[in-house]
């Protein structure tokens, strides 16, 4: 591949935009080439410009340009020395973009069908649009290209959106297409469809692409080679298997160390917490950019030169201490404990049902059906001192219901028991047991109220036997324990960084001392060091006062880290429970399989087995009789799917909802297929 | 867009004229004077009250007096007017058609005029068309219609100028032209100052969607600028602006009261306003109802429209 | 306090609100000291000066009674802008609490509440505020209340989507989650995060309080002659049309100038307290 | 200032008017070949009252007077002259009179005019029910009875000299009998009447056509084919109506308008002095007013050449605290009261107010020369020690709180035909509109005695001292009188103002040359 002729060549790039305190560096020292028929991953961390850098390319500065030089050459056409007019005529034609978020990048106002002819008519031109419109629909493995095309894009779903810019990006066969962030808006399931149809164009019609992503897994599933940028620079290229298998920039290092991997159980491997800053952007660029992150940074040796993307050991590296950081290790998480299951649950939700939807007077007056959706359907768990069960699923399948549920923020039916009693209302006591994270703490967080107000509240509402003194004395001790500095006390929530956030909204939930915290996606926001450091946090917190998580996550790599048990939801209902330790062992539910199998991963030492969902989610809007995976089961058995299923139980706590009987579930394939080598010692 | 959502809407309408005419009732409850004080003026006497408060039924009780009204206005029937004696329905009609005529021509200058403006402003962000035009439109905002009425009166009517008669009112059907050189002082008044309230609206709505990232989808999937422009930029910023054209319908009524006070044009503020002054219940109420279901129809279709254009709208 | 010269140092950058503080600040000046710096009694008569125009003497002119016209304009400063603030004060409070315990309750009291408010701003704002000043009687703090008033619904339509929107953000959830009693929550989380939008929808209100309250005056509803009030000083010029500009020009550039300084201020606050538009 | 002088033939006892033209009213016959024609007039205040028993505005005056006719119409000397009645005649004591109608009269659905509607019309007008406004001016009517088909008697409770001229008051128009005893309300919509034009289209607040009545019953009149009655909501609109031509004539204009509508080439202003004045009334029955010293220090506080200056533009007479100017007859004159705020002071300090005195002056916004009153009037009295805060109100708002019921507020008032009706209608303590409550047992004896007596000279002197009487005690304060102005175009001929300013003679209005042809 290294022969083909390149489609995109960046040399020397640099960019500054206006800040209020002067130029900030955007993009420094750029230099790559993407070849015919390559995708080259870019990796970064929010805040490493790699967005900056796809519209660099695109000729399309989001900030005041104050400083910009160096070439960008899309075969051979320096995109920096052309005007308005003649990029109106590169654009779309022999580059072209998809965005991020389907949702907005399409004009609301405009069908489907016409936003592709309007494409066409303005690079090609003539007749016969429509038929290549349909042709564009069906290759992006739209079903119904017919009907696709008189939609408007709020009628569709994410996924299909999605497809509808990946087939704008190609209408005219453009030499390079920039994908910025195509799959982080999607569902993990949809996502991986998403880049398996990328995937499969490429082989078939050998595009070259720029694909952007702070997601290693994703990129690893779909590059040729892997930039990874931080700070607006470049520090390493590579291709997937060697960089994940030795990455040599301790940037890269650090990133890759904080990423979970499905082999982690096996191999016993912990996540780092990596303490890369947000690199420095005003004033004169550090020789290296990494430098004061780094805990390998020499100054006589790192200042001496401007360090650049240079070949080194065959790797294109932007450090001159490599070989010393190989050597290192890094500081990682602990494992969960092992817990003792006691029998005696202090949580135990049985028959619990959600409903949304209110019916208006009118609707009461006209008899009109009752529309509503049942988020939660007939829910049943049990949750144990000390232990972690995580909830996983896709968005809309009643995991936050559930954790809103939990807290009073809905109102279910069913009974709900918190150490044995029964809890009719939500009273203080109860409230004061079972605490909420939210997954946003943007959000979660008045704005208004300074950390020490936010933490006193708690206090006030739960520990009333406090004096003022003692009260404040346990803000500084709160914070101290998510690892805050005490003058943080003073602060206000936009003052802090987002992990710093989610570490006062953890802060929050454990000054009252509850028994149950309930977590609501609380990493997913987050880069992955960041993530890595918040769950080690809650684990030590964990060991330190014994208290009891639910984990809602729809990230399955980072459960391995913090959970004992699982439960997975579809539709409302779980579907299975089990144990974390037989995660890598059938049986499985179908949709656990296909979830599973869907999250991407960078491990080298695993292999994927690859199951895809097909269709859409569906809205549950009436009570399913059956199934309620039914409608996109792979493993779907006929009409009798559509009947209640039974309920398999395995055994130690490990029970399956499905048709399918307990046999053939046990002899599903593994999900992961692990190599020899890490197998070996821990049978 | 269901037949419920209709319906409903409608039952809304149905209650916001019933709240209306409850509390334009109320208020004339409380109001010192009556329209029987106001027919005989100076020349009220105990006596000569009594017998015009029986025969325009003030004497009776609040309530019933109320019940009178709703059940004839419930078979379309508003009453004679207490000060002319004469049919309510047909003098309202007639003076919302001239107000509406008057609304109408404004509107549709305004539009014509307010939105190229608001986009090319957009389009021009902090350049100097933009600050031509906001500050064209600052000063719109900002001066009460009776002060520009009054100095385009002077200016525009005035002996040295005289382009436009000061005041008066032509009916479309004896002269147009001379109906429309009548009309235009008010209708420039209103058109100046609601041209720059939503050209100001269309700027800020253009100014983001120029930001959004249908925009920069289109733009970087190299279509021209006019397209880009025209047929996604604009037409999804006069969505958000046809809402606010929609409640700037009850500014505009306002601004017609006004209006029509300074140009003495014959309609329905004018109407409104005799109606106050002298307690002229039954012209007040038709009158009150009349304008108060005009701005929530206004608001009604604009939200129609907007479900028509913008199919992410879903009523239900 | 802190945050303050934060929000003013940040609509110092923003150009149309520095124009529009710097405007606010003379104002503000203006209303403490105009009818002290006035160089004469804004209601002597002149009567040998009756109509001037500008001069050394009468640097705006005089009106009809020979009354120093940038006197009776800088007195009127204190009456016209302290009214125009107190109404949109009063419209703002009541609209806010009306909003906000309406978006907060939710259900069918907001169904009810949002109904009527509804039918009452169907009623146009001018013919609501004639009404009421037809039962009170006219005066400057009639019209003041009947203007406050007027401006209720459309306040406490606006402070209700904001809290419908705040209402749904995390931190009102995790308050309800812990427990709190709901006059925490109104009070303490949802009340403090609308304030700036409602700030700045007041602020451009004022606009159209100082614009109203004239009208009102224009229309013999508001201020009692002589006060120099601005609108009472244009009505009352509307006779004395064509034998001088001066006394509807002065106090109408006045109004216009007043409007114009809150509307800046107005949009300047609400680039700086908008996430959104706040820039990069 | 213009000194009102007209020749104006006294009571007619009498009397009896031959020849249809009365004094003053004398239209250019020699124009007479410019008969026809469209007049188009201007009014601030919109007529809205058809009815003509019940109309009570100036402008719904003018209407009726072209659509109905009466006994007797005013002169320009406040004289009665004939309308349908021809002659009139009273007992010894005056108080039967017997009025002889012409034949030639005919309404307009083309029924003779007889004794009976003018018996039935009156009966009407009197009746309570109707409550037709100034029923009580018209004198003290004990009875009408038809002597014949065109002759009626009126009997009065007590004598009353001044009986034709109070016919002529504008209410008193005769309908058809069938009407006042049959269908009245009819005439809200449909004019049914004698007058010289007839209703072609009305649409209150907007406009009013007229157009000849053919079978007029004075030759020859009236000369215009048509007018047509445009109304103005403001006096603005209408200045600037006349000023483009839209308009022929413009009735009312206000006096800070006067100058500059009055200098436009093609436009004659008119100007006719009259006894239209604003006062300030005072309750004298409650304090601080019962004190006859404040109201004098009030009085002295007024500088009544300014007055007239910087409220009535200059166009108006000074006046002396009574009702009464120069364009009455029996008007006494006496030197004005100076403007002395030192010796007010000195009086009000006499009176018990040595640190000055603050009150709340109401005036009603319409029209608004009521509320620039109040302002000069602070401000003149400052310096005596008033501190007079100006409250203005709505006028419905005046009529229902203030007026007869405050006490101290500004009064607006037209002129009436005769001494005795405008002291009878404000002053005395009988009087309709007793505002003041001065109640001065005096004072009521001086008028009564003139209303009965039928010696000029000693009427004269009854008079005299009822003003002198006034000027002392000051029951109102009486300023400032205003001139009547209008604007007429230069091609408009025969117009005359009429000082009382509730008569127009639009039937003997012309267009001359230089009138567009329309």
């Amino acid at each position: 591949m290294s022969d083909t002729p390149p489609v995109l060549t960046i040399e020397n790039y640099a960019l500054s935009y206006a800040g209020p305190d002067g130029p900030i560096r955007i993009l420094d020292d750029i230099n790559l080439t993407i070849r015919r028929g390559e995708i080259l991953g870019l990796v970064g961390e929010s805040g490493s410009a790699k967005s900056s850098l796809a519209n660099a390319i695109m000729r399309d500065p989001t900030g005041k340009v104050v400083h910009e030089s160096g070439r960008i050459l899309l075969s051979g056409t320096d995109l920096t020395a052309l005007g308005e007019k003649a990029l109106q005529k590169v654009r779309g034609e022999r580059i072209s973009m998809v965005f991020q978020n389907a949702a907005t990048a399409l004009d609301p106002t405009q069908t489907l069908g016409d936003h592709l002819i309007e494409t066409l008519a303005q690079h090609r031109g003539g007749s016969g649009l429509r038929a290549k419109t349909l042709e564009l629909l069906g290759h992006v493995g739209l079903p119904d290209p017919e009907t696709m095309l008189s939609r408007y894009p709020h009628e569709v779903s994410g996924g299909e959106k999605q497809r509808v810019l990946l087939a704008l990006a190609l209408a005219c066969e453009p030499e390079l297409i920039v994908f910025d962030e195509p799959t982080s808006a999607l569902d993990a399931t949809t996502g991986a469809r998403l880049l398996d149809l990328v995937r499969g164009l490429q082989h078939e019609t050998g595009i070259s692409g720029l694909f952007i992503s702070h997601d290693l897994g994703t990129v690893a599933e779909i590059a040729d080679r892997i930039a990874v940028i931080y700070g607006g620079r470049i520090v390493e290229i590579a291709e997937p298997g060697p960089l994940f298998a030795r990455p040599r920039h301790p940037y890269t290092r650090a990133l890759l160390s904080s990423l979970p991997r499905p082999s982690d159980s096996l191999t016993g491997r912990r996540l780092a917490i990596s303490h890369a800053a947000p690199a420095p952007r005003l004033g004169m660029p550090p020789p290296c950019i990494y430098s004061a992150s780094c805990p390998h940074h020499l100054p006589e040796l790192c200042d001496a030169a401007q360090v650049r993307l240079q070949v080194r050991d065959g790797r294109q590296l932007a450090c001159v201490r490599a070989d010393a950081v190989e050597q290192s290790r890094s500081e990682a998480t602990e494992w969960p404990a092992v817990t003792v299951p006691v029998d005696q649950p202090l949580i135990e939700v049985s028959g619990m049902d959600v409903v949304y939807g209110r019916t208006s007077l009118l609707d009461r007056i006209a008899r009109r059906p009752i529309r509503r959706t049942r988020a939660l359907v007939d829910t049943s768990l049990t949750l144990r001192p000390g232990e972690t069960l995580a909830i996983v699923g896709e968005s809309g399948c009643g995991k936050s219901t559930l954790a809103r549920a939990l807290t009073g923020l809905a109102p279910y039916s069913g009974t709900l028991s918190l150490d044995g009693t029964t809890v009719d209302e939500m009273d203080r006591a109860y409230r004061s047991d079972v605490q909420i994270i939210f997954q946003n703490p943007d959000s979660s967080l008045n704005p208004r109220h300074t950390i020490a107000t936010i933490l006193l509240r708690p206090l006030k509402l739960f520990r009333p036997e406090l004096s003022r003194r003692e009260r404040r004395e346990e803000v500084t001790k709160i914070l101290e324990r998510v690892r805050l500095p005490a003058e943080y006390a003073s602060r206000f929530p936009h003052q802090l960084s987002g992990g710093e956030k989610q570490r006062i909204a953890i802060a929050r939930s454990f000054a009252a001392n509850p028994k149950v915290i309930i977590c609501d996606e609380i990493t997913s926001g987050l880069d992955a060091s960041v993530q890595a450091a918040i769950v080690r946090l809650l684990r030590d917190i964990q060991a330190e006062t014994g208290v009891a998580l639910i984990f809602i996550t729809h990230d399955l790599g980072v459960l391995r880290h913090v959970a004992h048990r699982v439960a997975v939801m579809y539709l409302g209902e779980i579907v299975e429970t089990r144990d974390m330790a037989s995660l890598d062992h059938p049986p499985y539910h179908p949709y656990t399989e296909a979830l599973m199998s869907s999250s991407p991963s960078i491990d080298p030492d695993s292999e994927t087995t690859r199951i895809r969902l097909t269709g859409e989610l569906p809205t549950r809007s009436e009570a399913l009789p059956g199934c309620p995976f039914e409608s996109r089961c792979p493993r779907r058995l006929g009409e009798i799917c559509k009947t209640p299923p039974p309920l398999h139980d395995f055994g130690n706590g490990h029970r399956i909802l499905c048709h399918i009987d307990a046999r053939t579930l046990a002899e599903m394939p593994p999900v992961w297929r692990f190599s020899k080598t890490i197998m070996e010692p821990l049978s | 867009m269901s037949v419920t959502f209709l319906i409903r809407r409608l039952f809304y309408l149905v209650l916001t004229a019933i709240v209306v005419s409850m509390i334009v009732f109320g208020v004339t409850q409380v109001l010192p004077a009556n329209a029987a004080q106001m027919i005989l003026g100076e020349y009220a006497t105990e006596e000569a009250l009594a017998v015009l408060n029986a025969r325009l039924g003030l004497d009776e009780p609040a309530v019933v007096q109320y019940w009178h009204w709703l059940s004839g206005a419930l078979t379309g029937d508003f009453g004679t007017s207490l000060r002319t004696s004469q049919p309510v329905a047909p003098v309202i009609m007639e003076a919302f058609g001239r107000s509406a005529l008057l609304a109408g021509f404004s509107l549709g200058l305004v539009v014509l005029i307010s939105i190229p403006l608001g986009a090319v402003a957009a389009l021009r962000r902090g350049r100097a068309t933009d600050l031509a035009v906001s500050f064209v439109s600052y000063l719109g905002v900002s001066l009460p219609e009776f002060v520009l009425a009054t100095l385009l009166l002077v200016w525009l009517a005035g002996p040295s100028v005289g382009l436009f008669p000061a005041s008066g009112y032509i009916s479309f059907l004896v002269d147009p032209l001379d109906a429309l050189h009548h009309i235009a002082l008010p209708v420039i008044t209103l058109t100046i100052i609601l041209t720059a309230h939503i050209s100001r609206m269309v700027r800020s709505e253009m100014v983001d969607t120029l930001g959004s990232d249908f925009v920069r989808a289109a733009r970087l999937r190299g279509l021209s600028r006019r397209r880009v422009i025209v047929n996604h930029a604009l037409r999804n910023s006069l969505l958000p602006a046809i809402t606010v054209i929609a409640l700037d319908v009850g500014y505009l009524i306002g601004g017609v009261i006004v209006v029509e006070e300074v140009f003495s044009f014959p309609g329905l503020g004018r109407q409104l306003i005799l109606a106050i002054q002298n307690r002229d219940l039954p012209m007040l109420q038709a009158g009150a109802l009349v304008m108060a279901m005009t701005y929530a129809v206004a608001n009604l279709l604009a939200d129609l429209a907007y479900a028509a254009l913008d199919k992410r709208i879903q009523f239900e | 306090m802190r945050k303050l010269f934060a929000i003013l140092g940040a609509l110092m950058r923003n150009p149309q609100g520095a124009l529009g503080l710097v405007l606010f600040l003379l104002l503000l000046a203006l209303v403490v000291l105009g009818p002290v710096l006035a160089p004469a009694d804004p209601e002597s008569f002149n009567y040998g000066a009756r109509f001037a125009a500008p001069s050394l003497e009468f640097p705006l002119g005089t009106d009809w009674y020979g009354r120093d016209l940038l006197s009776r304009v800088m007195s009127g400063a204190r009456s016209t802008v302290l009214l125009a603030l107190l109404a949109t004060g009063i419209g703002t409070v009541a609209g806010a609490l009306i909003g906000v315990l309406s978006g907060y309750l939710g259900g069918g009291a907001d169904e009810v509440v949002m109904r009527l408010n509804d039918a009452v701003m169907a009623i146009p704002g001018l013919l609501f505020a004639l009404m009421i000043i037809a039962v009170l009687g006219s005066s400057s703090i009639n019209a003041v209340i009947a203007i406050g008033i007027a401006q209720t619904p459309g306040m406490a339509r606006v402070a209700r989507s904001v809290t419908l929107q705040v209402r749904a953000l995390d931190y009102v959830s995790a308050a309800r989650a812990r427990g709190e009693p709901t006059s925490w929550i109104v009070l303490a989380e949802i009340l403090p995060n609308t304030i700036a939008p409602i700030i700045v929808e007041a602020t451009i209100r004022v606009a159209f309080a100082v614009m109203t309250l004239a009208t009102l005056s224009f229309l013999g509803l508001g201020a009692q002659p002589p006060s120099p009030e601005w609108g009472l000083m244009i009505a009352e010029a509307r006779s004395h049309l064509f034998r001088s500009p001066w006394p509807i020009i002065v106090p109408g550039a006045a109004i216009a100038l007043v409007a114009v300084t809150f509307n800046l201020l107005g949009d300047g606050l609400r680039d700086v307290l908008n996430p959104r538009s706040g820039g990069h | 200032m213009t000194k009102f002088n007209v020749s104006r033939r006294h009571l007619l006892l009498t009397g009896a008017a031959s020849g249809a033209l009365a004094l003053g009213f004398s239209p250019k016959i020699a124009h007479a070949q410019m008969a026809g024609g469209t007049l188009r007039v201007g009014l601030n205040i919109t007529p809205v009252v058809l009815n003509p028993m019940l109309t009570r505005l100036n402008s719904e005056y003018m209407l009726a007077e072209m659509l109905y006719s009466g006994l007797t119409t005013l002169g320009l000397d406040m004289s009665a002259q004939p309308d349908l009645a021809t002659e009139w005649s009273a007992n010894d004591d005056a108080t039967e009179w017997r009025f002889i109608l012409r034949e030639n009269a005919t309404f307009s659905n083309g029924e003779p005019v007889t004794s009976a509607d003018v018996v039935a019309s009156f009966k009407k007008l009197l009746d309570p029910e109707t409550a037709a406004p100034g029923s009580r001016n018209l004198g003290p009517i004990a009875e009408v009875t038809a002597d014949g088909d065109f002759a009626v008697i009126f009997r009065t409770e007590s004598p009353y000299a001044d009986l034709p001229v109070s016919l002529c008051y504008p209410t008193a128009k005769v309908i058809p009998a069938a009407i006042a005893e049959g269908d009245f309300e009819s005439l809200a919509q449909t004019p049914l009447g004698s007058g010289p034009f007839r209703m072609v289209e009305f649409s209150a607040d907007q406009r009013a056509v007229v157009e000849k009545n053919p079978d007029y019953f004075l030759d020859g009149q009236p000369l215009l084919d048509r007018v047509e009655i445009i109304t103005f909501p403001d006096a603005a609109g209408a200045g600037a109506a006349m000023l483009a031509g839209e308009i022929d004539m413009l009735l009312e204009v206000q006096p800070t308008d006067f100058a500059r509508i009055a200098d436009a080439s093609g436009i004659t202003g008119l100007r006719t002095p009259s006894g239209r004045f604003l006062d300030v009334v005072m309750d004298c029955t409650v304090e601080p007013f019962n004190d006859p010293r404040v109201r004098a220090a009030l009085a002295m506080s007024v500088d009544r050449e300014a007055m007239v200056e910087l409220v009535a533009e200059g166009y108006g007479t000074p006046g002396n605290d009574s009702p009464l100017n120069e364009a009455y007859r029996f008007y006494s004159g006496a030197p004005y009261k100076s403007y002395d705020p030192e010796g007010a002071k000195a009086l009000l300090a006499e009176a018990g107010y040595p640190d000055g005195l603050s009150l709340e002056l109401v005036a009603s916004a319409k029209p608004d020369y009521r509320s620039a009153m109040a302002v000069v009037l602070r401000e003149m009295a400052r310096p005596a020690g008033f501190d007079i805060s100006v409250k203005t109100m709505d006028h419905s708002s005046y009529l229902d709180q203030v007026w007869k019921k405050g006490s101290f507020y500004v009064g607006f008032y037209n002129m009436q035909p005769t001494e005795g009706a405008i002291f009878n209608l404000l002053f005395t303590s009988g009087a309709s509109w007793n505002e003041t409550r001065w109640n001065n047992p005096e004072f009521d004896a001086l008028i009564e005695t003139a209303d009965r007596t039928i010696d000029d000279s000693k009427r004269a002197e009854l008079y005299a001292d009822a003003q002198a009487m006034m000027r002392d005690e000051v029951p109102a304060l009486i300023p400032c009188f205003f001139d009547l102005l209008g604007a007429q175009a230069d091609y408009v001929e025969g117009y005359k103002q009429h000082p009382r300013g509730s008569n127009y003679g639009l039937h003997m209005v012309s267009l001359g040359e230089g009138a567009p042809a329309r």
